[in-house]
């Protein structure tokens, strides 16, 4: 039951049309002052389109937004922010190319006579926000320079800065470290405190679950379910979310290991980002056929350089690569390809997914060379390919000539684990597969996994969640600063201690300002 | 880190109402059909309103002629075309085209070799190998400096153009090279007939361009080579880590370009059986300008050779057609940047019109209730 | 306003081509006149002079303009075949590329007249009205050399090298100057035909050599771009400037006496009989004179600057 | 999109080894310091081999006209400038030379007031404010065509290049416009003095170039306006959502930059006391060209005053000392080509050479043992 305090902010029968989709059917959805509202849902579920419509950023094809109990029209996001509500956006917004401060006062520049710029003023304000928020960062440096863990501490100050009645959290900590975590929360206490109303939405629903006051759930563009934090646990939400308990996620499997396929040998490789810095230093690992081998660690641990190095994509500056006892050499991602490594990127939209081109096409795009029949293509196999490939992973289409963007986020990432197993791999490499993926699509992508182990793939994956970490995998590799801090079979360790190997290192990481 | 898009239009129109969902459909796949006309549209109005204007306009000779002349633009623009898909922009071939030229100029005047003071009369196809082969080194220095040396397009093409005309005008010591007809007892004759021949009853050049078009179309369409280049324009990242060798397909469109750009020079040096060393100034716009009226987009991924052709026939028609009507040359400057900021136009409207066709039929179909899933 | 316009403005009126004026004389069918871009004077001088003839004969014009660019000529050349002109009357893209074109037209039964600019081949225009380069270029040498006192430094500015008068003139300059000793070649420059460019190349080559007595041009445009950067250094009384052209602006600077002189090449002389030639080859198949006619090009100064108006005698 | 951006001082972070990471930070940042100033070597260098090869390059007066000759292109790649910074691109400057001396000459030689039939003579000050209107009129076309109608930069002001020309042309008949002195008695002299005055022994337009350079450095580093610049081009929709009014900034730019190529424009007519409706052709290479020496990115959000002068000053100094050392004006082409592209593969080189040199240090010093975390 929600609280009797009056809302500050509320949507009204809000429904939101996307084109063909119907992103919000009729939502009505209240912020109280001086309380954290947790929103959960799948992806798609229109978490951030209802944010986006109390931020001002998108506008409700019908219904409205009352504010103070009077009907307002949010014209823009700078409207919603003069009016005291301010968004902490999904995805990443900052000018890689200003600094810091000149991203926190970005269109609120504080005037310093002449038509110019108080910079002191701004750096002092810039300094005193980070300080709160525990990060010492030099408010001239480029956000461009700062590592994605940073950038989003960044984002969070120039929330605070607006010093608003109504703050809107959308996934803010996907890529904060755990001590980072703990700050934003501190803060966000202090805000409720004095009488800020926060909107809070994450995928990592026990987090969430810890800051939240009120739940509130959607499902597919409805409201489904509030209650009070205290009075529910996550299994009631997973269910309120999808209508299935969590359990489910994880398929509970036997592997029946054969010989040991890849190899890594003191691996060594730079930080692309960064050059001055090792991603990988002297890191070894072994995968057997039949084997799912998880790799758990903070961000910027050097997960995605560890596997894009061996997806060839990355040159090792020392080590060596073995498949099945054989050395990989140095000949760039379509070779490795050949030889049967394949990678599923991190970032299905920067790394998977070819926007312009259909489903189909992006599916086929690694193995063309499979179809080719005198120098052509030849549409026939390549359909008959692609279709079989839809229904294998179980991607929800019109069609092999669907466009790519009409899928879900759980859909594309099936569509972009499909391309890899086109190429009929021996080896495969996941990066955070389950990134941004909702429950539901989650557990197919683990069963599709378990599938490929089955049939005696290696799978090498990376995540972020510990329950996944815990549960998905024969064999976890916990990665501190591009090294193996730790290996243990399922079951050897509870959360607790896998959270002390990672967040051990993560104290230390913050300590040094980089990591 | 998440997805827009769930759902496409047809499945996103609720259970609710399936034949509005259906109309609406009908609707603007209608539309679309309509609009992905409109480099069509544009050139039968061209040609009704012309027609109209002029009787001679629409004679068979005059088309031909009128097609002859289009084909030398669309012999580049098809090159610009694949460099466009790539996201890249080829400003050197107007520069090439004159370059190509000259070296075939040179070339059938015959060839000193020092050493054994001898002079050399390589064969027609020997000449116009030649010719291509340096279009295509051309391109390839193109294609070398944005791969290797990540030198944007723009400035690496931009500074082609200046050395290839550059040397295009020392080769020729900046003189025009007379005809070149060449002469029977050398056994180098016949390169008029690029630019004079009539198989058919076409002219030649005729030929090369549908000839080209053929050959592109099938490339874009068919081949692996096709599908690389548009997923690279599309996301070359994405493309790259699916094993696309991105940087042989990019340094490819640069040498195919270059190798268009030298045939179109072959055409006009031909056709005026001279070779001058300050011909095709300027092609390289044109040629941008067709390959965008038809539908292209600048960012890559996006364009067709039939969209590029029907660009070409747009803009030479419009500049025949005004001459016909004996439009001054000042106001024929005039009304070619206001047909191609148009066309282009044209279409941004059409995208646009397609997304609020498509929100508004959606909105109504979700205004009727239905049961909470 | 000029040539191109006037068959502008009644082109709404669903008329191909603009009918003569004075309506005198029987229609006689299409004459296509064809020159280099109409923003050099000159070029316009000639088309509205040969266009004000055709008409004044009775003829219908379409007026075009290549822009020095043979390709755009020969396509110029097929619409005016397509639409079987009477006549082509023609200042020519290049010697050697506009040989085909002309060919082409004779072949197609349409005769060619050309003017200003020759062609390197013989029997394939009716006409090659060209007024003569090397004499007019000698003839303002000669002034020069006058003028210089047969001493001092000079510069040459150039057309564009691609371009066959440039040389012509070039040579006929060196031919004179060059049996003077005492006159110093001090640069020599291409500055494209372009005022701007001769006006920049000028100034440099001024900081190169300050000791100049003349400046010796290919044409009139540049020569003004050389009287300003000579003004703006503060030379212009001390140095002689020779231009080539005879254009409104050059004479009006002979009459100010920025400049000493320039070669008048009377171009619309060179169109109205290319046209009456023209006229004659339609009515009775020859127009009575030989092929090449050379028109000598006529020397303006201050003295006899006001006996001329637009590239031609009052 | 967050790119990574540049990494500007390298961060020692390997615990490994402290010492031989902050040795390669510092190599490092002495290569930047080094490299940043690539343009100033790449002019120093000319300066030292022109100098050393003609007696005459070196001296005052030829340096103060280098510098005027400059001045023209440096006033328009200013304006192209803060087009670039945005992320877009403006082809349609050189046209605006031309027709701003144009609308000069034409308000000069007094404008017929049909309806009263008397002759107006505005006062040169008047003409000056018109023309730049003028300018600034086709900028805010350009800037309308890429915000309310979406057309590609590179599109719209193509399209406006040749209208922009092609009015020039018909204004003025395509006649040049002679002495623009104006006459005493009507009150509009001293137009001249624009190209010709010195005050203080300079040239105006060097006065007008470094007057104009100040004005823009303080737009972009002091000022809000500035700042939303930079955001725009870095990050679109970043910018927008943190309230950046983005077309106003956009529409801005563009009209800035028109009013820029008209002053140049002015500058010009008034140095020739003359206008030519050509005037102008193909100055936008040269303007884009500065910036991108001058270490702009074409994809908008990096790029500065400082860099931009020194591109001009590399582009001009080279032509005019090509001049003086009387090379030929086809090697003047190749040069001028060569020297654009090498300019800019040295920032290629620069960032690259970062990259390689700290991967290898960091490897280095991870050899030494260390015991496993
Ligand atoms: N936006 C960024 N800017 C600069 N450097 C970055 C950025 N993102 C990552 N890095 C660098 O890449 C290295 C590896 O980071 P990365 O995020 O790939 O690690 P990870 O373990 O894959 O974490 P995650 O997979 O969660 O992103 C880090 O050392 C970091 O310095
Ligand atoms: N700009 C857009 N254009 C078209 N459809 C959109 C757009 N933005 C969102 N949608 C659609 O609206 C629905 C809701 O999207 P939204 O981003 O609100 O979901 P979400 O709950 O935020 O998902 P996630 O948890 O992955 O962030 C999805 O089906 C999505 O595809
Ligand atoms: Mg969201
Ligand atoms: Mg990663």
């Amino acid at each position: 039951m929600r609280t009797a305090v009056a809302p500050i902010l509320r949507a009204c029968d809000v429904t939101k049309v996307y084109g063909g989709t119907h992103a919000l059917k009729g939502v009505d959805f209240d912020v109280a002052p001086g309380r954290v509202t947790a929103l959960f849902g799948e992806n798609g579920a229109g978490k951030s389109t209802l944010m986006k419509i109390l931020s001002g950023i998108e506008h409700p094809t019908t219904g409205h937004v009352e504010l103070d109990g009077r009907p307002v029209a949010l014209v823009s996001s700078r409207d919603a922010a003069d009016q005291g509500i301010a968004i902490i956006h999904q995805e990443l917004s900052l000018c890689p190319n200003l600094s810091i401060q000149d991203n926190l006062f970005l269109a609120r520049e504080v005037p310093g006579g002449l038509g110019s710029i108080d910079r002191r003023a701004q750096r002092a304000t810039t300094r005193a926000i980070l300080s709160n928020l525990e990060e010492d960062l030099d408010p001239d440096q480029l956000v461009g320079d700062l590592r994605l863990g940073q950038q989003q501490v960044v984002e969070i100050a120039r929330a605070l800065l607006q010093e608003a009645r109504v703050l809107i959290m959308d996934e803010p900590t996907s890529a904060l470290t755990a001590p980072e975590v703990e700050v934003l929360f501190r803060v966000i206490r202090e805000l409720t405190g004095n009488g800020v109303a926060v909107v809070y939405i994450s995928h990592h629903l026990d987090e969430a679950l810890e800051i939240a006051d009120d739940v509130v759930v959607l499902r597919d563009g409805r409201l489904v379910a509030t209650a009070d934090a205290a009075e529910v646990d996550i299994g009631w939400i997973v269910e309120q979310m999808v209508g299935r308990d969590q359990d489910a996620l994880f398929p509970h499997r036997t592997p029946a290991l054969g010989e040991e396929l890849l190899t890594v040998r003191d691996l060594v490789v730079a930080d692309p980002a960064n050059p001055d810095r090792l991603a990988i230093d002297r890191l070894s690992l072994s995968v057997r056929q039949g084997e799912i081998v998880g790799i758990y660690g903070l961000m910027g641990s050097g997960r995605t350089e560890l596997l894009e190095t061996l997806a060839g994509r990355v040159p090792a500056l020392s080590g060596e690569i073995l498949l099945s006892g054989a050395p990989l050499e140095d000949a760039g991602i379509r070779r490795r390809i050949e030889q049967g490594v394949v990678l599923v990127p991190e970032d299905r939209q920067r790394d998977g997914l070819v926007q312009t081109m259909s489903v189909g096409e992006n599916l086929s795009l690694a193995s063309l060379a499979k179809f080719v029949r005198r120098l052509f293509v030849s549409r026939d196999r390549e359909r008959d390919a692609v279709e079989r490939m839809i229904s294998d992973v179980t991607v929800k289409t019109d069609g092999a000539g669907a466009a790519i963007g009409s899928l879900s986020g759980g859909n594309q990432q099936k569509v972009v684990i499909g391309k890899a197993l086109l190429t009929d791999p021996r080896v495969l490499l996941l990066d955070d597969p389950s990134r941004g993926v909702d429950v539901g699509a989650k557990a197919d992508v683990f069963e599709l996994m378990a599938a490929q182990a089955r049939r005696g793939l290696a799978v090498l994956f990376t995540t972020s969640d510990a329950e996944e970490a815990l549960h998905i995998p024969d064999r976890l590799l916990v990665l501190v600063r591009g090294t193996v801090a730790g290996e243990f079979r399922r079951g050897e360790i509870n959360r607790e201690e896998l959270m002390s190997v990672s967040d051990g290192a993560a104290i230390e990481a913050a300590g040094d300002g980089e990591r | 880190m998440t997805s827009p898009g769930t759902t496409t239009a047809p499945r996103a129109t609720d259970p609710a109402s399936p034949e509005k969902a259906a109309a609406a459909a009908r609707r603007l796949s209608l539309l679309n059909a309509l609009f992905e006309l409109r480099a069509f549209i544009a050139l039968a109005v061209l040609i009704v309103v012309f027609g109209l204007l002029s009787d001679s306009f629409l004679t068979v000779p005059n088309l031909i002629t009128m097609t002859k002349h289009v084909a030398i633009n669309a012999v580049i623009a098809l090159g610009m075309l694949l460099v466009i898909l790539k996201g890249g922009i080829d400003l050197s071939v107007g520069s090439i085209v004159g370059l190509s030229g000259v070296v075939a100029g040179e070339l059938l005047q015959g060839l000193n070799l020092g050493f054994v003071d001898l002079i050399a009369y390589p064969p027609v196809w020997g000449v116009i190998v030649l010719c291509i082969a340096v279009g295509m080194l051309v391109g390839l220095v193109n294609g070398v400096l944005v791969t290797r040396f990540r030198v944007a397009p723009f400035i690496a093409t931009l500074g082609m153009l200046y050395v290839a005309r550059g040397i295009a005008l020392l080769i020729s010591g900046g003189s025009t090279y007379p005809n070149l007809g060449g002469n029977p007892e050398l056994g180098n004759t016949g390169f008029g007939l690029l630019g004079s021949g009539r198989p058919l009853g076409l002219p030649t050049s005729i030929w090369i361009m549908v000839a080209l078009a053929v050959a592109v179309m099938l490339l874009l369409t068919k081949s692996p080579f096709g599908r690389w280049l548009y997923a690279t324009g599309g996301n070359e990242r994405a493309a790259e880590l699916s094993g696309v060798p991105i940087n042989r397909v990019k340094t490819a469109v640069y040498v195919i370009s270059g190798a268009c750009a030298a045939v179109a020079g072959l055409i006009i040096a031909s056709e005026l059986t001279s070779a001058a060393p300050q011909a095709g100034e300027t092609y390289e716009l044109n040629a941008i300008a067709a390959v965008v009226i038809g539908g292209a987009a600048l960012s890559g991924g996006r364009g067709t050779v039939r969209g590029t052709l029907l660009g070409a026939f747009v803009i030479g028609f419009l500049a025949d057609g005004l001459v016909i009507l004996g439009v001054s040359t000042f106001w024929q400057i005039v009304i070619k940047g206001a047909v191609i900021i148009l066309a282009v136009m044209l279409d941004q409207g059409q995208q646009r019109f397609k997304r609020r066709g498509a929100a508004v039929s959606a909105a109504a179909a979700s205004k009727r209730p239905e049961p909470a899933a | 306003g000029g040539a191109a316009d006037t068959s502008a403005q009644n082109s709404p009126g669903a008329q191909a081509v603009s009918a003569s004026p004075t309506g005198g004389g029987q229609a006689g069918g299409l004459i296509a006149i064809i020159t280099p871009s109409h923003d050099n004077p000159f070029f316009k001088a000639e088309a509205d002079a040969s266009k004000a003839k055709a008409e004044e004969l009775g003829y219908e014009t379409s007026v075009a303009s290549h822009d020095d660019d043979p390709n755009k000529q020969s396509e110029l050349i097929d619409a005016a075949i397509s639409r079987q002109a009477k006549a082509i009357v023609l200042d020519n893209a290049g010697a050697d590329a506009s040989i085909g074109p002309v060919r082409k037209a004779t072949e197609a039964g349409i005769p060619v007249f050309l003017i200003d600019r020759e062609i390197n081949a013989t029997g394939v225009a009716k006409a090659q009205i060209v007024s003569n380069n090397s004499q007019g270029a000698q003839l303002a040498a000669q002034s020069f050399v006058e003028a210089m006192k047969e001493k001092g430094n000079y510069v040459e500015l150039v057309g564009k090298e691609s371009d066959t008068n440039a040389s012509v003139r070039s040579k006929g300059f060196t031919d004179v100057i060059s049996q003077y000793p005492d006159l110093k070649l001090v640069a020599r420059e291409s500055a494209n035909w372009d005022q701007q460019e001769a006006f920049t190349k000028m100034e440099t080559i001024i900081q190169k050599n300050r000791d100049i007595q003349g400046v010796i041009a290919g044409n009139d445009t540049m020569a003004l771009g050389a009287v300003a950067a000579l003004k703006a250094a503060g030379m212009l009384d001390k140095v002689v400037v020779v231009g080539f052209d005879g254009s409104p602006d050059a004479i009006a600077a002979i009459k100010a006496g920025e400049m000493h002189a320039t070669a008048l090449q009377p171009a619309a002389l060179a169109a109205e009989s290319a046209v009456e030639q023209a006229d004659a080859f339609i009515k009775n198949g020859s127009t009575g004179k030989e092929e090449k006619q050379s028109i000598d090009c006529e020397l303006v100064t201050k003295e006899n600057a006001d006996e001329f108006g637009v590239f031609a005698r009052k």
